[in-house]
């Protein structure tokens, strides 16, 4: 346990020094607060709170930037520590593969929950100052922070996967980027195209519904978006979430992390330095 | 009795003289020399082949009494007075009841004048206007002022201003007319309680301009390849717009411009640079099962009140709006929203067309779909339709 | 609007026979009333209005095709009458006072809003006939925005 | 029971055999050298003891366990031959990193920085080291902790003079606690007091496995002798002991070792015509060179 | 002239073997396939000929994808060497630092030139054997090719500029993609902002245009795009209107290329091995 | 004219001055070796030689021209301390390219690639390579397109003791056609025959800078003499000649380079008692010592 706690406080270290915990915090903070500030703008009858139309905008953001700043801290992890030369050593001390990932994993992770953290501190800051205390809704706020946790997870292990597999660095940011494309927009780019040309056949009320949520991205989408009104408004995908429900989305976003840090294991195992 | 009219000499005067009411005049083939005048409750047939030339002073044919019917005459030869409103035939305020049908009325400033009548009843008549002057000093096909209950049916009308123009009248019916190359098909000014129905607007500049007027109907009419619009509202308020088909329209398939309470049922507008156009002070119109489909722009509405634009869980077809119907009601799973805040940006901010198709663009664009917050306010489709109701319309005859 | 954009302000021109309003499309010279013309950036032509309301409504709408440089209407102090609004007596939209809210109908027959370069004769015209006396900047864009619905108005 | 037990082991990478039946041991508290050409196998066998790379075929065995075992790993401290650290740490974070792995105390760590010289720069970034200045990190961290089983790919390289003693004088305590060292090397001088055993590889096969000293004897190569005289007198010198003639001044002889004591007495009989005399054992090298042509000729 | 050549000619290898080549013409012939096929549905609408109508959708992708083939071929270049430790041995060879940057240069160049040919390329192939070989537009087309390799060389140079003054790959590429997010996102966000808060004033009418056509990215988009409303434009602009207008486009699009080498030559003359 | 002038070279990073005020010359066809303890600046000065790294004072001319200019990179040949290349290149693709940069032909590359040993390897990924195959590869370019100036920090770390001495036949054969060289190394037992000066760096400054020969006459470090005699005779033997007991067989006696005859002959004096004698005289590492504690005394 040290062992991991000694890994993720030297990753910590080297990521700050490399500002990489400084640009996460600031890419969040800013857009956070550029779409609470929007959303706070339009007058008529939407119907929803506050809080909840800057969480439903801050979801769909979080569908683009969570994913991206997971790869962007995970690309280098195992790729950059080959090409530096620093793996050989590292594997000969005493921690598993597991551990080391782990290590790695807590340090980004603490980025990421910083980062997401800060950002929708100052969007409650921003309602709160507005609207009144009153106006916050804790629930929505936390389960927006978990699952946006859960969402990074599940992109810090794939981006570990990629830089075990890849062992560059210059193609593992190729691969990232490509599975970032992959993962969030092509990927329900290709589910739409497949929907229109099945035009309500089977696919669209049995295959569909769990492709869609197969996807983190989606599933995590679909999760903080509940309300139906605005999902009406937000997404043309919404009502595919009533097929899998609450229930079907939840497991695919705890597991993913879990799936995606085991390939990431599996591959790692797969490295000789 | 009737009168059997050769070509010759004064006979038509003399006989349009001598005539009482509930005669008949019949006109061999020929040229009759004009103007004249109708003072008694007669019928004037025409049989299609006579031809009454006016002196290019006034009107040709002058209705003064009730219950006449002009039938089946080539009018021609009226002045140009704009003010006097030469016309091929004048129906005035004393001829109540007349029946105008099947002339051919070439060339007049105006075509056929209803002037205060009542009840007139105009139908099939062809009328060509002029191609002289400019387009605003040309005259009406059909001119109605100040009448009540008039039917204008199944005219074909080319050439001159407007085809019908409609002022400061009521209770009026405008029905199966063919108007080409005019500026506005029909035009109403202050001209509350009518029906147009079923008319064809060719290629003109305007299909229907329905101004300052309340409670009209306009129904199953067609304008196709009208340049600016091909309905225009232009303060006219509690009116109908059912079942038209507006398409190939040039600026915009409608205009509306300070009108309210009007509602839009079942038209189809299509291939228009904007489908409907919605300015100032025109609120509490309703729309339903209206079929927007490939217009550059669907719907340009500057405002920032949310406008929803379905009734009673009926919206419109939209041909670019990419939704499923995962639950087959025929209703799309996803609102449609016709403007985004790009679209208020560009009409407010000129400047910034020279930022289109840019990605920043292009990310507001699709913030817009994404982000709720982010929108302005402006139209929603709650209910849109995932197929499109057109509307049913008859194909001009020609006769 | 700025100084650069004062400088290049085009002249009024002389209503014409062509003249069409910008909303209505029809023939304005026909009709009462004051008109309003007005010049976008790079555009030739003045824009008609037929109405002053429908002009100040343009200026008032969140929408802009192009930039506006100026608008002229007609100093109803210096009109024949109200149905010879006048050629060439056309003044700044922007420094005139405008009687707002009188019982004046346009030559469309909307309410209209009567221009005048004279506060004193604006302040007359009001005691004739009804409204307030008011700058472009004081007159809201719900006077010239709103519905016009007068439900007794026809016959 | 050896520390370390490689048995039969070979390694190939596609159709290349770059490990070929090496069988090797290494004893707790011995030291033993590997040398070997560059490309002989050294670091291919040393990666396999740590499971750093799989094994074609045979066995190692290490402290009991697999390689690349936690158990294995958790008693082993190395150095790999090109050790690198992140240049964005300081020595003392990396080395307080290492010491908490090994879960060994900071203290620990802070001494051996001192013991290493590195203490007045243990708080500059990696970044600026001087390439022995990293070599002394690696150093440090293997000893970190007082592991069973040190295994060392050429850690003298880029090491001064003065810091190679000090490493060979630690590596010498850590075999006197009992922990097995295997460590390659193609500085041969300095192995020669500092080794206990020492394994010649050549073309991935083990050809010599032995103490300096037995494989002296087995070899026999000859002592040199370099007599100088003056101008004058090294003809008659030379006619005396035979011998080449180097130059004007001096010439060298070759004995076997264990006449060496006899041609010495000879030489200083000549009494003060003998300017200077220099003896030269066959040295490490020659011993090296001969056990890796043996190998050659019998290939 | 050989040693660039040669510099080149390695680079270009490098690029082959870390997949570099083969991903840059995959995703350029990808979307550029995608792009023309479904441009060419029959829309049936604007009357603009299938060759434009391509040429509009795929100017559009550029602009997105071809900075950012750009800086991820780049962005590696010197931190990468640096990192590796091959840029010491290098900078002590009888070349300048620019022969260096240039022979790095024309082998990414090259790449770039083979993805948008073959994307291109493949456009003109779907467009003649459904159009006929009439439907083809030599003029645009070339235009379209030439503006996007000075696109490429824009964000090459930018790309090197960054790896010169990180020196390491993973904060490099952080940086370059902030670089690709403001360059093609926010710089223009940014604009349309100040238009709107400007509302018409002194900025929208003096500075926005330059602002505008300072953007390799509007510039290279504004070249390539034959919408007419755009050029209308230019009326409202008064005198800034020709500055901005097609020279100025053109000037803007030739001359980042240039001055973004010289940044990168700047950045690369201080970087010490 | 000398092909290296350093004069009055000072750099410092912030305050840490890592070089003081050092001034040394290379001539053609000298080969000079500059030792020192880790992180005494040796492959500062050598980044200051290349115009790697500006130079905070003094100056340096490289056959006459300014440090990093094109000229003097044209005839300049250099080894980094920690070579390496970029392992998706095969070793004959990267030597080739380095023919090319120095505009020599490609058949030079591949006949040095032969001289190095690594013609079997030579189209296998630099990936794949051993540390030493590496360095080899880093040896064959420095003398590709015979540089006027061969600049090599620790050339021959890594390499294999036979590789080392081609290594330095190299070197000579670089010396005999006119090319200065400075290399830099910790192996000091090599440098003894294969250069021509030493210079040495202790914390950045010059404390020696002379032929071996100069040095060692300037240090006159005492010669160490090893008797073993027989378990019995010892005791006799230490009270005849003196010096120290090392154990119940042997003992050590020293003595100044001048009286080393002497003391032989007083040694061989004593017959059969006597079973082996070892001379060694003060070695490099001594001399070595010697210089970098003088520096470290005057400080
Ligand atoms: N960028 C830098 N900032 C601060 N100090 C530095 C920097 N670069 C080098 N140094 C310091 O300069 C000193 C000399 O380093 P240099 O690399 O020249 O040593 P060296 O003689 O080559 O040592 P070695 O034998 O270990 O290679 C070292 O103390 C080193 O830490
Ligand atoms: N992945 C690989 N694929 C093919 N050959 C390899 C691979 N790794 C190492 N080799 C080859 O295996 C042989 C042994 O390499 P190794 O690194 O063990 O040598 P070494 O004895 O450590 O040499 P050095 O003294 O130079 O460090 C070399 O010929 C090397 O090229
Ligand atoms: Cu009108
Ligand atoms: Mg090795
Ligand atoms: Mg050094």
């Amino acid at each position: 346990m040290t062992s991991i706690l000694s890994i993720a406080r030297l990753e910590l270290l080297i990521a700050r020094r490399n500002l990489w915990v400084a640009t996460a915090i600031l890419l969040m903070a800013l857009f956070n607060v550029v779409l609470t500030i929007a959303g706070n703008a339009p007058t008529g009858d939407l119907g929803a709170s506050p809080m909840i139309i800057a969480i439903t905008s801050i979801t769909t953001l979080s569908v683009y930037l969570v994913p991206l700043i997971g790869l962007l801290l995970s690309f280098d992890a195992i790729a950059g520590e080959a090409e530096r030369g620093t793996l050989t050593l590292g594997l000969s001390y005493p921690l598993s593969r597991a551990e080391i990932l782990l290590g790695k994993f807590i340090a980004h992770m603490v980025v990421l929950g910083a980062a997401i953290a800060i950002g929708l501190g100052l969007t409650t800051a921003i309602i709160a100052s507005r609207h009144g205390v009153g106006a916050i809704e804790w629930g929505p706020l936390s389960a927006l922070y978990f699952t946006s946790l859960a969402l990074g997870a599940t992109f810090l292990g794939l981006g570990y996967t990629i830089s075990s597999l890849v062992k560059q660095t210059g193609a593992a940011s190729g691969v990232a980027i490509g599975l970032w494309l992959i993962a969030v927009v092509l990927y329900d780019l290709g589910l739409l195209g497949a929907l229109v040309a099945d035009a309500g056949g089977t696919f669209s009320k049995t295959i569909f519904p769990y492709a869609l949520v197969a996807n983190p991205a989606d599933a995590f989408r679909l999760l903080n978006m509940p309300d139906q009104s605005v999902n009406m408004l937000a997404s043309g995908l919404g009502a595919a979430s009533s097929v899998t429900g609450f229930y079907g989305q939840l497991t695919s976003l705890l597991l993913w992390p879990v799936v995606a840090l085991l390939f990431a294991l599996l591959a790692f195992r797969k490295v000789e330095p | 009795r009737e009168w059997q009219i050769a070509p010759e000499g004064e006979a038509l005067a003399i006989a349009l003289q001598n005539a009482e009411a509930g005669d008949i005049i019949r006109l061999a083939p020929g040229t009759y020399k004009g103007p004249i005048e109708i003072d008694k409750s007669i019928v004037l047939d025409g049989q299609s082949h006579a031809h009454v030339i006016g002196n290019e002073q006034g009107s040709v044919v002058t209705i003064l009494a009730k219950d006449v019917t002009v039938r089946g005459l080539k009018i021609t030869g009226s002045g140009s007075d704009g003010e006097t409103k030469d016309a091929g035939i004048t129906i005035s305020k004393t001829a109540d009841r007349a029946l105008v049908e099947h002339n051919e009325l070439i060339g007049n400033l105006v075509g056929i004048d209803i002037h205060g009548t009542k009840n007139a009843l105009v139908q099939k008549n062809k009328i060509e206007g002029r191609l002289d002057h400019r387009m605003n000093a040309r005259g009406n096909g059909v001119y109605v002022w100040n009448a009540t209950g008039s039917k204008v049916i199944g005219n074909d009308i080319r050439y001159g201003r407007d085809g019908i123009f409609v002022n400061t009248s009521k209770k009026n019916v405008f029905e199966g007319n063919r108007m080409r190359d005019l500026r506005f098909a029909i035009h109403y000014m202050h001209a509350n309680n009518s029906v147009v129905r079923g008319n064809t607007s060719l290629a003109n500049h305007l299909g229907y301009a329905i101004m300052y007027s309340d409670n009209v109907v306009i129904e199953n009419n067609l304008s196709r390849g009208d340049r600016d619009h091909g309905i225009m509202l232009n303060y006219t308020n509690k009116s109908t717009i059912i079942g038209n088909r507006v398409e190939e329209g040039g600026e915009k398939c409608v205009f509306i411009y300070n009108a309210h309470k009007n509602q839009f049922n079942q038209n189809l507008f299509a291939q228009c640079q904007i489908g409907i156009h919605f300015t100032a002070g025109s609120e509490r119109n309703t729309f339903a099962q209206n079929s927007f489909i490939s217009n550059r722009t669907q719907v340009k509405y500057v405002g920032s009140k949310w406008v929803d634009w379905s009734v009673e869980g009926k919206g419109n077809f939209w041909s670019d709006h990419s939704a499923f119907d995962l639950d087959g009601n025929g209703i799309a799973d996803a609102a449609y929203r016709p403007n985004d805040i790009m679209d208020h940006v560009l009409w407010t901010q000129p400047a910034a067309k020279s930022l289109l198709g840019s990605p920043a663009v292009q990310l507001i664009r699709w913030s817009q779909s994404a982000f709720p917050a982010l929108l302005p306010g402006g139209v929603v489709d709650k209910a849109p339709l995932m197929q499109p109701v057109l509307p049913n319309l008859k194909e001009w005859e020609e006769r | 609007s700025s100084e650069a954009a004062v400088q290049n302000a085009p002249d009024p021109i002389a209503l014409t026979e062509e003249a069409a309003g910008h909303y209505c499309q029809m023939v304005i010279l026909e009709h009462d009333g004051p008109k309003a013309q007005m010049y976008l950036a790079g555009m030739q032509n003045p824009l008609w209005f037929s109405q002053v309301r429908d002009g100040l409504a343009y200026i008032k709408s969140p929408e802009q095709s192009a930039e506006i440089l100026v608008m002229y209407v007609n100093d109803m102090g210096k009109a024949k009458s109200w149905s010879e609004p006048g050629d060439m007596n056309w003044i700044r939209a922007d420094e005139a006072y405008y009687v707002v809210g009188s019982d004046a109908k346009g030559g469309m027959g909307a309410p209209e809003l009567a221009p005048f370069s004279s506060k004193e004769k604006a302040l007359e015209f009001a005691a004739l006939r009804g409204g307030e006396v008011k700058l472009l900047d004081e007159i809201s864009a719900q006077a010239v925005l709103a519905p016009v619905d007068e439900e007794g108005s026809d016959q | 029971m050896p520390a370390l037990k490689i048995e039969h082991v070979i390694k190939r990478h596609g159709t290349l055999e770059t490990v070929s039946d090496v069988s090797l041991n290494v004893e707790p508290g011995e030291r033993v050298a590997l040398l070997g050409h560059n490309g002989a196998g050294k670091t291919t066998i040393i990666k396999m003891v740590l499971g750093l790379m799989p094994i074609t075929a045979g066995s190692i065995d290490v402290l009991g366990h697999a390689p690349g075992t936690a158990a294995a790993r958790k008693q082993t401290g190395y150095l790999p031959e090109s050790v690198a650290f992140h240049g964005a740490l300081t020595g003392r974070e990396q080395l307080h990193h290492f010491a908490r792995l090994k879960s060994t105390s900071l203290k620990a760590a802070d001494d051996l920085l001192e013991r290493v010289g590195l203490a007045h720069a243990a708080d500059r970034r990696i970044r600026t080291y001087s390439k022995g200045m990293r070599q002394r990190i690696g150093l440090a961290q293997v000893v970190l902790g007082q592991p069973k089983l040190a295994i060392l790919d050429e850690p003298t390289s880029g090491l001064d003079p003065v810091s190679r003693h000090e490493f060979y004088d630690i590596v010498e305590e850590l075999a006197n606690n009992g922990s097995a060292v295997m460590l390659s090397s193609h500085a041969l001088t300095e192995l020669e007091l500092r080794t206990d055993r020492i394994a010649i590889l050549s073309k991935g096969q083990l050809v010599a496995n032995d103490s300096l000293q037995k494989l002296r004897d087995l070899a026999s190569l000859p002592i040199k002798f370099k007599v100088t005289a003056s101008n004058d007198t090294i003809e008659g010198v030379n006619q005396q002991l035979g011998g080449k003639r180097v130059n004007c001044q001096s010439l060298e002889l070759m004995c076997a070792p264990d006449q060496k004591i006899g041609v010495l007495s000879a030489i200083t009989a000549l009494g003060p015509v003998v300017k200077d005399v220099d003896v030269t054992p066959a040295s490490l090298e020659e011993l090296y060179r001969h056990f890796s042509n043996v190998e050659e000729q019998t290939k």
